[in-house]
């Protein structure tokens, strides 16, 4: 502790890697808006209300990986004990619950256009995705009550894979239910697009990637910060209660 | 292994039969609902007629927080659970033990709702078969995933509002397959029940299945 | 551009979103960090990763 | 109820799962789930195309019930029903035409040769819209409310009309029919 001058100018969860990955994310926006708004063409049927593909389709791509990371660091935190997976399990579903949550907004508005309606109860893609949304937000509500670290860790797990069942159904919906949903087909895997909207659409997808990498980074230091002043308090309020039967003059021993 | 289940079982129905905690508090609560929808949707015969397998599962869903909640109370008060471990029960059969004890109950609460509907909200029935076997399948998958989320949060301090907010999106595939089966059932759209209650069988499959792999883990550590 | 209202909606609420999850844990790294002291903080270290103790 | 208290002897500790069992009993639920849902997901309607709405006619009768197809270019009429504003058009889904009037204003997107997913029941009688050619005609049409235009996943910039057309026909919203002017 006898730096402490220096390491409160230094305390951040920030690194070299994660400041040039930061540079790096924003140049990629300023090249998505400007790829997407004035080089990728319009569409023939949507006219410009297409160019919503390039926010919708990279969130969508995230909600998946990102709770796929959650699953996988549930199954790790069950298998191993080990807090690692378990905080990654935990930041991943934080991001994870913001980029589904986007999927669900700019798909909302992206509809309203091109289908005339901004949500429609009857398809399996919207339906699945809303109760993936909401069984993460009970997720993030389940952590943020509380308790012994291990037993929410546990109990976070289960839940983290409960939810992930959905993720293939959401993902294989347009494919089992075809001809039966409003939701077009994947665009990436059998669309058939201009090529600077598909090329938009994976810097798109690259950008949102090198996003979700920088923001785990930081959430994992977060999560790994919790955890070590969850760790500093305990071992304060033992040295307390030391002290405090050392100060009694029965020694600490029940009457 | 299926005497243990029965063993579970039979204790939880047996609580039940002696607090009459359900019968006296859930069935009127049931019935209360089903008549404030009445209230809510009564301009309108054709809506109300139109809303009837929905709201009646959205009753069962909000009976079966309150089942799930006492069936997990039994457990945490006076170290039950702990007891039931101790006695060499395997966690598996403590699992599918509860869950057909909160199944049967709401079983019966359903089927009293049933009359609900057809009372108050004037339903016909186009098909008992597909409406009893509706009944059964849903609320298995109720159950088995209730009695799972109500381990879960036994000992989380927040537990009452804590589990709604888990268990009702887990459950929404619930309500939306079996409100379908039901639709079929009660002739007010056209579906095919059959293929919804298939539905819900693999949902209650699924859950089942997350239910034996987790609950041990769940007893023992959360 | 036809439907413009819409993609700015959608793209802003986007890169929105971003930005404020961004400066929260951005902020909230700093207010932890102060916390806990450096040696308990890897990141800070370039290769000495022997007090790792998950 | 047993009144013997005497103590039982004591249960073996369950023993612990193993890993193995775990899996065998992940895979059989999931190879069971699978086959349910592979045979059962085509029978979850959410809405009829309309060759299929044409044959279950009887089965549905007066409900309401969701219709998809492709709206044929020649005959869509912007008219009046009545009072009301509608756009009559006609539907086709492998080779079945329906009629459909639709009430109220038309999709953002609605355009001949690309799908629509419309909400309505079926009305027995002829659509008495000025100017409106019934490519069906069969004493029936589609009331509708609710439309929805079902876009696909081709984001392409050209003149590729006629593309299109042979496309939609590949996917079963035929366009062989030329309507007479």
């Amino acid at each position: 502790m006898k730096n402490i001058a220096t390491s409160v100018d230094a305390a951040t969860t920030k690194s070299r890697a994660t400041q040039i990955l930061g540079f790096v994310v924003l140049f990629g926006v300023l090249a998505l808006i400007l790829l997407g708004f004035f080089a990728a063409p319009e569409d023939d049927e949507q006219r410009d209300a297409v160019r919503m593909i390039f926010v919708h389709v990279p969130s969508a791509f995230l909600t998946y990986a990102a709770f796929s990371v959650t699953a996988a660091g549930s199954l790790m935190w069950l298998w191993k004990r080990s807090r690692w997976w378990d905080i990654v399990a935990h930041s991943a579903a934080e991001i994870g619950v913001i980029f589904c949550g986007l999927t669900l907004f700019t798909g909302s508005v992206w509809g309203r256009p091109t289908w005339n309606t901004y949500w429609d109860w009857g398809d399996v893609r919207l339906v699945t995705t809303l109760i993936l949304f909401l069984m993460m937000v009970g997720y993030l509500a389940l952590r943020a009550a509380g308790g012994e670290e291990n037993a929410v860790a546990t109990r976070a797990a289960v839940v983290g894979l409960l939810a992930a069942v959905n993720i293939p159904i959401i993902n294989r919906s347009v494919e089992w239910w075809a001809n039966r949903t409003l939701h077009q087909r994947s665009s990436l895997t059998d669309g058939n697009l201009e090529d600077l909207t598909l090329f938009t659409l994976v810097v798109g997808i690259v950008v949102w990637v090198l996003f979700f990498v920088w923001a785990m980074i930081h959430r994992f230091r977060i999560g790994w910060l919790e955890h070590q002043l969850r760790d500093i308090e305990l071992q304060a309020a033992i040295a307390g209660r030391r002290a405090e039967t050392a100060n009694d003059p029965t020694g600490g021993s029940l009457p | 292994m299926l005497a243990d289940v029965w063993l579970v079982t039979n204790k939880d129905l047996r609580i039940e039969w002696r607090s009459r905690v359900t019968f006296n508090q859930v069935v009127p609560f049931a019935l209360i609902v089903l008549v404030l929808f009445g209230f809510a949707l009564d301009t309108n015969r054709a809506v109300l007629r139109a809303a009837t397998s929905g709201v009646f599962w959205l009753t069962v869903l909000f009976v079966a927080v309150v089942a799930v909640t006492r069936s997990t109370m039994i457990e945490i008060s006076d170290g039950a659970r702990r007891a039931l471990l101790l006695g060499g029960i395997e966690p598996v059969a403590i699992y599918f033990g509860k869950t057909l004890a909160i199944a049967i109950q709401l079983f019966g609460v359903e089927l009293l709702m049933v009359g609900g509907v057809i009372f108050f909200f004037d339903a016909t029935i186009a098909s008992w078969p597909l409406l009893l076997a509706t009944c059964v399948v849903a609320t298995w998958c109720v159950a088995a995933s209730g009695t799972l989320l109500g381990a879960l949060v036994a000992n989380v301090a927040a537990r009452d509002t804590v589990l709604p907010i888990l268990l009702l999106p887990v459950l929404a595939p619930v309500l939306i397959a079996a409100s379908r089966a039901f639709d079929d059932a009660l002739g007010v759209l056209v579906v095919d029940g059959w293929v919804w209650l298939g539905l819900l069988a693999a949902f209650g499959i699924v859950n089942a299945t997350l239910g034996t792999l987790a609950y041990g883990t769940l007893l023992e550590e959360a | 551009m036809t439907h413009l209202g819409y993609l700015l909606v959608g793209w802003s609420v986007s890169l929105g979103c971003g930005v404020l999850y961004a400066m929260r844990i951005a902020f909230r790294g700093r207010v932890l960090s102060r916390q806990v002291p450096a040696d308990k903080r890897r990141w800070m270290q370039s290769s000495d990763h022997s007090n790792n103790d998950y | 109820m047993t009144t013997d208290l005497t103590p039982l002897p004591p249960r073996p500790r369950y023993a612990r799962r193993t890993a193995g069992l775990a899996v065998t009993v992940a895979l059989v639920a999931t190879a069971a789930v699978a086959v349910l849902v592979v045979n059962l997901v085509g029978g979850t309607l959410y809405f009829y195309n309309a060759d299929e709405a044409v044959e279950e006619r009887a089965s549905i009768g007066d409900r309401r019930f969701t219709l998809q197809g492709t709206p044929i270019g020649c005959s869509i009429v912007e008219g009046l029903s009545g009072n009301e504003s509608v756009v009559a058009f006609s539907v086709m889904f492998a080779g079945t035409a329906v009629d459909v009037v639709h009430f109220g204003d038309p999709a953002e997107l609605f355009q001949a040769d690309v799908s629509v997913v419309l909400d309505g029941g079926w009305v027995e009688q002829s659509p008495q819209v000025a100017g409106f050619a019934p490519l069906a005609n069969d004493g029936w049409h589609f009331a509708s409310d609710r439309m929805r235009v079902k876009h696909d996943n081709d984001y392409i910039n050209r003149e590729g009309y006629d593309e299109r057309l042979a496309r939609s026909a590949e996917a079963g919203g035929s366009t062989e029919v030329v309507c007479e002017a």
